[in-house]
């Protein structure tokens, strides 16, 4: 198991945005958490990242405990997150956004490769390496925070709903590279609404309603749930 | 009627990028009028400058033959013309209520010396009733007195359409207002969508959802790197070979 | 024995004014140690002990109203010193309806329209004439002069009364007076302007110690080699340490260290001035200026008013010291006088000491009589007064 | 009149000096805190106290007082941090009104340790480079000019060339969003008071034998930066250098050749005039919708 | 009917407050009556999300006003009052056109520079601002009698009940603005101003039609302070005050109408009455800061969000937070 959360509850003030949640995510697989609005998938992914404090339980990364530890600890482990709402710098230039996410990176050449390799990928930023990323389309922002992610070379990327404002053909481009990344040898938790796609790149799925996990199981499995398909695939 | 909404050689730069490039198409009376296109190619850019955010740097925004590019927000409004946004924007320290209440501005404007003294009794009630009207048709009447921040995000856009609904706008200009919804709220949401073309209010929409765009829309523009691209029934642009290529792909993942 | 007489002392004595206050009250309570040890106040009914009510006044009119109040009516004090100035007018209607006796630092306060207000320890700025009139006496080779001052209550009559004593000692202006703002802190623009006209005099006017040395540091350090004349040179030793005895000798102002020994002549009505200032510097080192000892300095006026009367009634108190339109000044004997520039004779006017730095030590280097010089000029001071808006009568 | 233009030019620059140091202080509180701290113009102060105690009472060597100034005034920054600005972190107004409570704590306890009037520094050299009889520059003001763009080309290449600028500036811009890049935010926040209160320090305790210390002393400075950081566009570094020259050599010539007076209403109508033509300062930029 | 025997209670309260004062804690009433017309104006100006620094000069200006009218025009006492809360809100619109491109800090600073300017202008045109000593002698309020109670301005009481019933009218002025959709559409502007504007709002009215309010009651409390102490000068409307200002708002806690009240109140009498008479005068500066502090850390809401607990009742509009100061 490369990260193992166990029996996790986080609060906003008095309200209890997850109540009791356990969720693995086996090394090199890619783990999809869908559910409704307020479900708690956010919450979920920002108590893994250390964005949010857990009130209780508690999570492994590789064995090690991490939940007690501040965000950018966390993330030094190996672990990136492309958050909702994308949360790009909003008065550094794209490609300073992108050399943000390779913060804690020290091989010059490998940043070199992995800028290149994003520029690739979305010809989009390389054509506007020097605009602010506040004057940046929604769509290209959140190409922007994906691209950022991968800067990081994490071991697991951590999602939330990253087709979000896409249109499709970028919405393929970003299949691919989880499948592609994934082939690498990394593992996702992906956060989607769209739960056609995340079920289709996942190999293993939980269904969150509530702050409580309502369903669990491997991807293909959930995708032929008669409940999923009603509530979830709009079937 | 012909000519209710015409974008005429719209054209937007900041500094030496061209975001909309010569931009022209029309929405009829009485329709649903989707904008399509690739992300950065001048769709929330199109919007800015027909509700007055922008001033274009070239062309005319016409609302019924008369140019209304260049106005500020608040008269484009008064004309008519109402906007909601790409992300989900409240009044969000604002109870529900209250936010719709602000919607009701144009139909019942204050007058702080009637307010004052007590004599806009009549207009208060007749806001009150409309705000209450626009909330109950999005199926938001059971959460009045919730805080507009506290809400969850679906009812969140609802709410942002509530309150473009109860101004009694002519046109909604609406900014990915699927974003962040499952199929099933998307489904309800299209629902009230036709509800409100059918009580008139024309629709322009951006949204990249093509399960809605292609559900809902008479009519479709799909623009690209800023230029106008092609235009039709969801029918012909679901098949335009050009929108395909720019923008729809091979449609793998989506309806 | 009888009851403890109280003196209210209402000044800042917090914010950025308190300077004018503190260090007042500081000196205050050494003098009433002093006349306490000694027995009190001896009044028709035995000797007194006095005591000092101070209320911290924050330098605001609404703030002194509400503490002349609190004072009078609840503390019962018999008289009450302040630094006056913005506080004076909140104070006024309290004065008027209570008849209580107040003093003053600062004699523009005063107008004809409240008699219960005096001036007794200084008629600032009109002293400043006996400084230009000794240094037109003594050293007649100097022609020009320029000038730099706060742009505030103090620093605009001051310029008048500079300009009058240079114009009747005929010592030519080069340039307007230069006004600056209160919160200055960087004054070598200023010296550059000033010293650009190469004047034979340099005059700070009544500028506080915190603008007078680093101007003066700053004109040694641009090059300045004439004379300098101001009202005052607090820690005038520290301005030497700054720039050099040389550069210092010579400059004139009009406060002595109360060390000096022409104040154990006779005619000086402070008493133990050398003692005085020994205790005030103990126990407050570094603090000493011309407020530390001219409240303590109004106190010896009133306390022998008070012991004449017999009686710290503020009405007899009054009488008893205004008796035949003389008074004891600290600095000999003076007449109530005013009426020209104030409208009114409540200002206690007599000689003032001249004060040059010698050997890197302040000597008196004489006093002079300010009504003579007014008798013979005083059209002139009326005339830059009037100019400056500064006649009693001007004060909106 | 070529020597009054030379002069009034040194001074000009001499005032540029110890007012960018200030202001850049504060725009990098500003930024990277995003609280506007009143209390600058006290920690100028206590940086000019410090030197009094060390310096003058206690006979420190200066430049070695001026560094433990600057140390001590850093650390009052670290303390401000811990104990204000973190706790009220999501609250911006309640940063500035516990700043204000902090800068009245300082001015009390400089009146309760040192009393309410100035205190005396002697000087720590009287020489004077004379470029002509009426140009002349005190080498006390040199060594304030050669600290300030000293310090300012350090600050310059630590935030434009280190990794610790790097992150400085994405926290300044999204604390979480840094955090999500590894950066500590609680790290660049220590770094950041330190270094901004370290220079309204080191601005004090360099100036202090040159002006008049007294507790009051930071009220005409922190108007003076506000100013300078307003016109310069706040947040930015390089708007506060240039706002501080442009400012500084304004009123340096409008105080030598009108008056001092004029030359405060012409600083304030400037910064007017630069914010009704831009009304984000110089520097700054404005938000997208 | 319960409410209406509180309302009666207060009043009762209020009309009998100074008889259980000594004569300097009256002279305070005065003044803290005063300012707490200048606190609510000041809160209804934030409504709409600015936080000014030049209030107090605004209120200044009402005082300016209100004293010239009445020494060099023989204007009576009450009519100039208003004049000078009239005269401060046409000064504010004039500033609103500068001062409202501008947003956030840069309002912050730009209005603390425009109030700066105006200061140096009373200070620098002595006829007929009277320089940096400001006013003297300005007329009192004259007296009168209503029959069963003789009105001596001088009196601190007599002045207490004027005062309270200009400024109790005030409030209710103000409440009723706060309560009218008017209100709301400052709520909305504060919040929103990109969607209330795409409401039809035009933000930039109502930001200065609140400026220009806030600002005219601030005039009518200067021109009451005016008249009182007889005497105004540059000084007095300083920044010093304004902070006070500034921390009696947001330590009393800005979401409520009565939050900035009490701020004014608990601090006024902490500061004034408690630490004095606990002898404690010169140390003020130290224990004020130090309770501005912690009341911060450990009320973060406010002392409003106290009140709040007691009754347990939210207030009407949006309890949780503050407004950032952007
Ligand atoms: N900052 C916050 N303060 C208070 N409550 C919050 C906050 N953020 C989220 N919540 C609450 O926590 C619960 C879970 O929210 P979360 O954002 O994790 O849901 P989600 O599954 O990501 O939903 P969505 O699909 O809308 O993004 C919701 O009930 C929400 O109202
Ligand atoms: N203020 C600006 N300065 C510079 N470029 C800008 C600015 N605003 C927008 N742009 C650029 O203009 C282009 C059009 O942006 P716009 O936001 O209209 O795109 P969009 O069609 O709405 O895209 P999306 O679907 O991603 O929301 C983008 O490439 C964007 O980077
Ligand atoms: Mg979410
Ligand atoms: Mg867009």
């Amino acid at each position: 198991m490369l990260l193992e959360m166990k029996n996790i509850a986080v609060n906003y003030g008095k309200i209890n945005a997850i109540r009791d949640i356990s969720i693995s995510v086996p090394t090199g697989k890619i783990v999809t958490i869908i559910g409704g609005n307020g479900a708690g998938k956010t919450t979920t992914l920002r108590a893994m990242s250390g964005m949010m404090p857990i009130t209780s339980g508690e999570i492994l990364f590789e064995g090690k405990r991490i939940d007690h530890l501040p965000a950018h600890k966390v993330v030094a482990n190996g672990i990136a997150h492309v958050p909702e709402g994308r949360r790009v710098f909003p008065d550094m230039t794209v490609e300073e956004n992108l050399r943000t996410g390779a913060f804690l990176r020290n091989d010059k050449e490998g940043v070199e490769t992995d800028l290149e390799g994003v520029f690739h990928r979305f010809p989009r930023l390389r054509e506007r390496r020097t605009q602010l990323a506040k004057t940046m389309s929604g769509g290209e922002q959140q190409m922007l925070a994906i691209g950022r992610a991968l800067m990081s070379k994490p071991r697991l990327l951590l999602m939330d709903e990253p087709s979000m404002g896409l249109a499709p053909v970028i919405v393929e481009e970003i299949a691919q590279i989880v499948e592609e990344i994934n082939e690498q040898g990394l593992s996702v938790v992906l956060v989607e609404q769209n739960a056609e796609l995340a079920l289709e790149l996942a190999d293993y799925a939980y269904v969150l309603e509530t702050g409580n996990a309502a369903l669990e199981g491997p991807a293909n499995e959930l995708h032929d749930n008669e409940h999923v398909r009603a509530a979830y695939l709009g079937i | 009627m012909t000519n209710f909404l015409e974008v005429k050689d719209l054209t937007m730069r900041f500094g030496g990028l061209t975001a909309v490039d010569n931009l022209s198409f029309k929405v009829e009376h009485g329709t649903i009028h989707g904008l399509i296109g690739p992300n950065g190619a001048g769709k929330t850019t199109t919007f800015n400058m027909i509700s007055g955010f922008y001033k274009p740097t070239e062309g005319q925004v016409l609302l019924r033959g008369e140019d209304i590019s260049g106005l500020k927000m608040h008269e484009v409004a008064r004309r008519g013309v109402v906007r909601t946004f790409q992300h989900s924007t409240l009044f969000a320290e604002l109870t529900v209520l209250e936010n719709a209440l602000v919607g009701t501005h144009m139909p019942f404007r204050p007058n702080i010396f009637a307010a004052i003294i007590g004599w806009d009794a009549e207009d208060r009630h007749g806001a009150e009733a409309r705000a209450r009207e626009a909330l109950e048709f999005f199926g938001l009447d059971g959460l009045l007195s919730e805080r507009a921040g506290d809400l969850s995000h679906g009812h969140q856009r609802a709410l942002g359409m509530a309150v473009a609904y109860a101004s009694h706008p002519d046109v909604i200009l609406l900014d990915e207002p699927f974003t962040g919804m499952n199929p099933e709220e998307t489904r309800q949401m299209m629902d009230l969508m036709e509800r409100l073309k059918a009580d008139g209010i024309t629709i322009l929409i951006v949204e990249h959802d093509m399960q809605a765009i292609m559900g809902l829309c008479d009519n479709i523009t799909c623009m690209s790197f800023g230029k106008f691209l092609a235009e039709g029934g969801p029918k012909e642009i679901r098949n335009h070979p050009a929108v395909i290529e720019a923008y729809l792909g091979g449609a793998r993942h989506v309806a | 024995a009888g009851d403890t007489i109280k003196i209210g002392f209402l000044a800042p004595l917090t914010g950025a004014v308190a300077a004018w206050g503190k260090p007042g009250l500081d000196g205050c309570e050494i003098w009433a140690e002093r006349v306490n040890a000694a027995g009190g106040i001896k009044l028709d009914d035995g000797m007194h002990k006095v005591e000092f009510v101070s209320y911290d006044n924050e330098y605001d009119p609404a703030k002194a109203r509400t503490g002349a109040t609190k004072l009078i009516r609840e503390d019962g004090v018999s008289f009450i010193m302040m630094l006056g100035g913005d506080t004076w007018p909140g104070v006024q209607p309290v004065a008027d309806k209570t008849g209580m006796l107040f003093s003053t630092l600062l004699p523009s306060d005063l107008s004809p329209d409240t008699n219960t207000l005096i001036a007794p320890a200084e008629v600032h700025p009109i002293y400043n004439v006996t400084g230009v009139e000794w240094l037109a006496e003594n050293k007649p080779d100097l022609k020009t002069a320029v000038m730099c001052a706060q742009d505030d209550a103090l620093g605009l009559p001051s310029v008048a009364t500079y300009l009058a004593a240079f114009e009747a000692a005929g010592i030519e202006m080069l340039d307007d007076p230069l006004l600056f703002d209160p919160a200055t802190t960087d004054f070598a623009p200023v010296v550059t302007r000033l010293i650009s006209k190469n004047p034979d005099i340099v005059c700070l006017d009544t500028c506080y110690s915190d603008y007078v040395h680093p101007i003066a540091e700053q004109l040694y350090q641009q090059g300045f080699k004439g004379q300098i004349i101001s009202c005052t040179a607090d820690f005038y030793d520290q301005m030497i340490a700054k720039t050099s005895e040389e550069f210092m000798e010579g400059f004139i102002f009009q406060f002595p260290d109360f060390d000096d020994p022409a104040l154990n002549a006779d005619n000086i009505n402070f008493t133990d001035p050398n003692g005085f200032y020994a205790e005030f510097n103990k126990r407050h080192p570094g603090q000493w200026g011309a407020v530390s000892w001219e409240y303590a300095s109004i106190m010896d006026l009133w306390k022998a008013a008070a012991e004449k009367a017999g009686s710290s009634d503020p009405d007899a108190v009054t009488t008893a010291m205004k008796d035949g339109g003389k008074g004891a000044h600290a600095f000999g004997d003076a007449a109530w006088w005013g009426t020209e520039l104030f409208g009114i004779d409540n200002a206690l006017v007599g000689d003032w000491p001249v004060v040059a730095i010698e050997g890197g030590k302040a000597r008196i280097k004489g006093f002079r009589s300010i009504p003579d010089w007014y008798a013979k000029h005083g059209d002139l001071l009326i005339k830059h007064m009037k100019a400056y808006d500064q006649m009693w009568d001007q004060r909106s | 009149m070529l020597e009054l233009l030379a002069q009034t030019g040194l001074n000009a620059v001499y005032a540029a000096s110890y007012i960018s140091l200030v202001a850049v202080g504060l725009v990098l509180i500003f930024g990277v805190m995003g609280v506007v701290n009143f209390a600058h113009g006290e920690l100028f102060m206590a940086g000019a106290y410090a030197i009094v105690a060390l310096y003058a009472k206690m006979h420190v060597p200066f430049f070695v007082a001026v560094a433990i100034g600057l140390v001590f005034v850093g650390c009052l920054g670290l303390l401000m941090e811990r104990a204000l600005f973190r706790p009220l972190k999501d609250n911006p107004l309640g940063g500035l009104v516990a700043s204000i409570g902090f800068l009245m704590i300082l001015q009390a306890l400089a009146v309760m340790g040192f009393g309410v009037r100035m205190e005396h520094i002697p000087p720590v050299t009287q020489e004077v480079i004379q470029f002509s009889d009426k140009v002349r520059l005190p080498v006390a003001r040199l060594y304030v000019i050669v600290a300030s763009v000293a310090l300012l080309s350090v600050l310059w290449y630590f935030l434009k060339r280190t990794k610790f600028g790097w992150a400085l500036r994405a926290s300044a811009q999204d604390p979480e969003a840094a955090a999500l890049q590894g950066i500590s935010i609680t790290q660049t926040a220590k770094i950041a008071m330190f270094i901004g209160a370290g220079l309204a320090g080191i601005a004090g305790a360099l100036t202090a034998p040159l002006v008049s210390v007294n507790p009051h002393m930071g009220h005409s400075v922190i108007v003076t930066a506000f100013i300078v950081i307003i016109v310069g566009g706040v947040g930015s570094l390089e708007g506060a250098i240039i706002a501080s020259v442009a400012y500084a050599f304004v009123h340096t010539f409008v105080t030598t050749f009108y008056d001092g007076v004029l030359a405060d209403i012409t600083g304030l109508c400037l910064m007017l005039i630069v914010l009704i033509v831009k009304p984000t300062g110089l520097f700054g930029s404005a938000d997208r919708a | 009917m319960p409410k209406l025997l509180i309302w009666i209670a207060v009043l009762v309260g209020l009309v009998l407050l100074p008889h259980g004062l000594s004569f300097s804690q009256q002279e305070i009433l005065v003044f803290l009556t005063i300012n707490v017309l200048l606190v609510a104006s000041y809160r209804l100006l934030t409504l709409t999300g600015e936080w000014s620094l030049g209030h107090v000069v605004i209120m200044g200006v009402g005082a300016y006003t209100s004293a010239l009218l009445t020494k060099r025009f023989g204007v009576y006492v009450p009519v100039s009052m208003l004049l000078g809360g009239i005269s401060a809100a046409l000064i504010a619109v004039v500033l609103s056109f500068p001062l409202f491109r501008m947003k956030g800090f840069y309002f912050l600073i730009g209005s603390f520079a425009a109030g700066e300017i105006i200061r140096l202008l009373w200070k620098r045109f002595r006829d007929p601002f009277g320089g940096a000593k400001g006013i003297k002698g300005i007329d009192p309020m004259p007296d009168f009698s209503v029959g069963f109670y003789q009105f001596d301005f001088f009196e601190p009481t007599s002045y207490y009940y004027f005062a309270a019933v200009v400024v109790a009218v005030c409030l209710w002025i103000l409440w009723r603005i706060e309560k009218s959709p008017v209100g709301l559409t400052f709520h909305a502007v504060h919040w929103q101003d990109k969607l209330a504007q795409a409401s039809g709002v035009n933000v930039r009215a109502y930001r200065t039609l609140a400026f220009a309010i806030a600002s005219g009651f601030a005039g009518i409390s200067g021109a009451l302070l005016a008249h009182y102490i007889g005497t105004i000068n540059p000084n007095a409307f300083d920044i010093d005050l304004m902070v006070y200002v500034l921390t009696w708002a947001i330590v009393g806690g800005t979401a409520t109408f009565y939050g900035p009240i009490l701020g004014c109140v608990v601090l006024t009498v902490l500061n004034e009455i408690v630490l004095r008479e606990l002898g404690l005068e010169q140390m003020r500066p130290l224990i004020y800061g130090a309770i501005m502090i912690l009341s911060i850390l450990f009320l973060p809401n406010g002392l409003e969000s106290i009140v709040q607990k007691i009754t347990q009742k939210k207030a009407a509009n949006g309890t949780a937070q503050r407004s950032p100061a952007e």
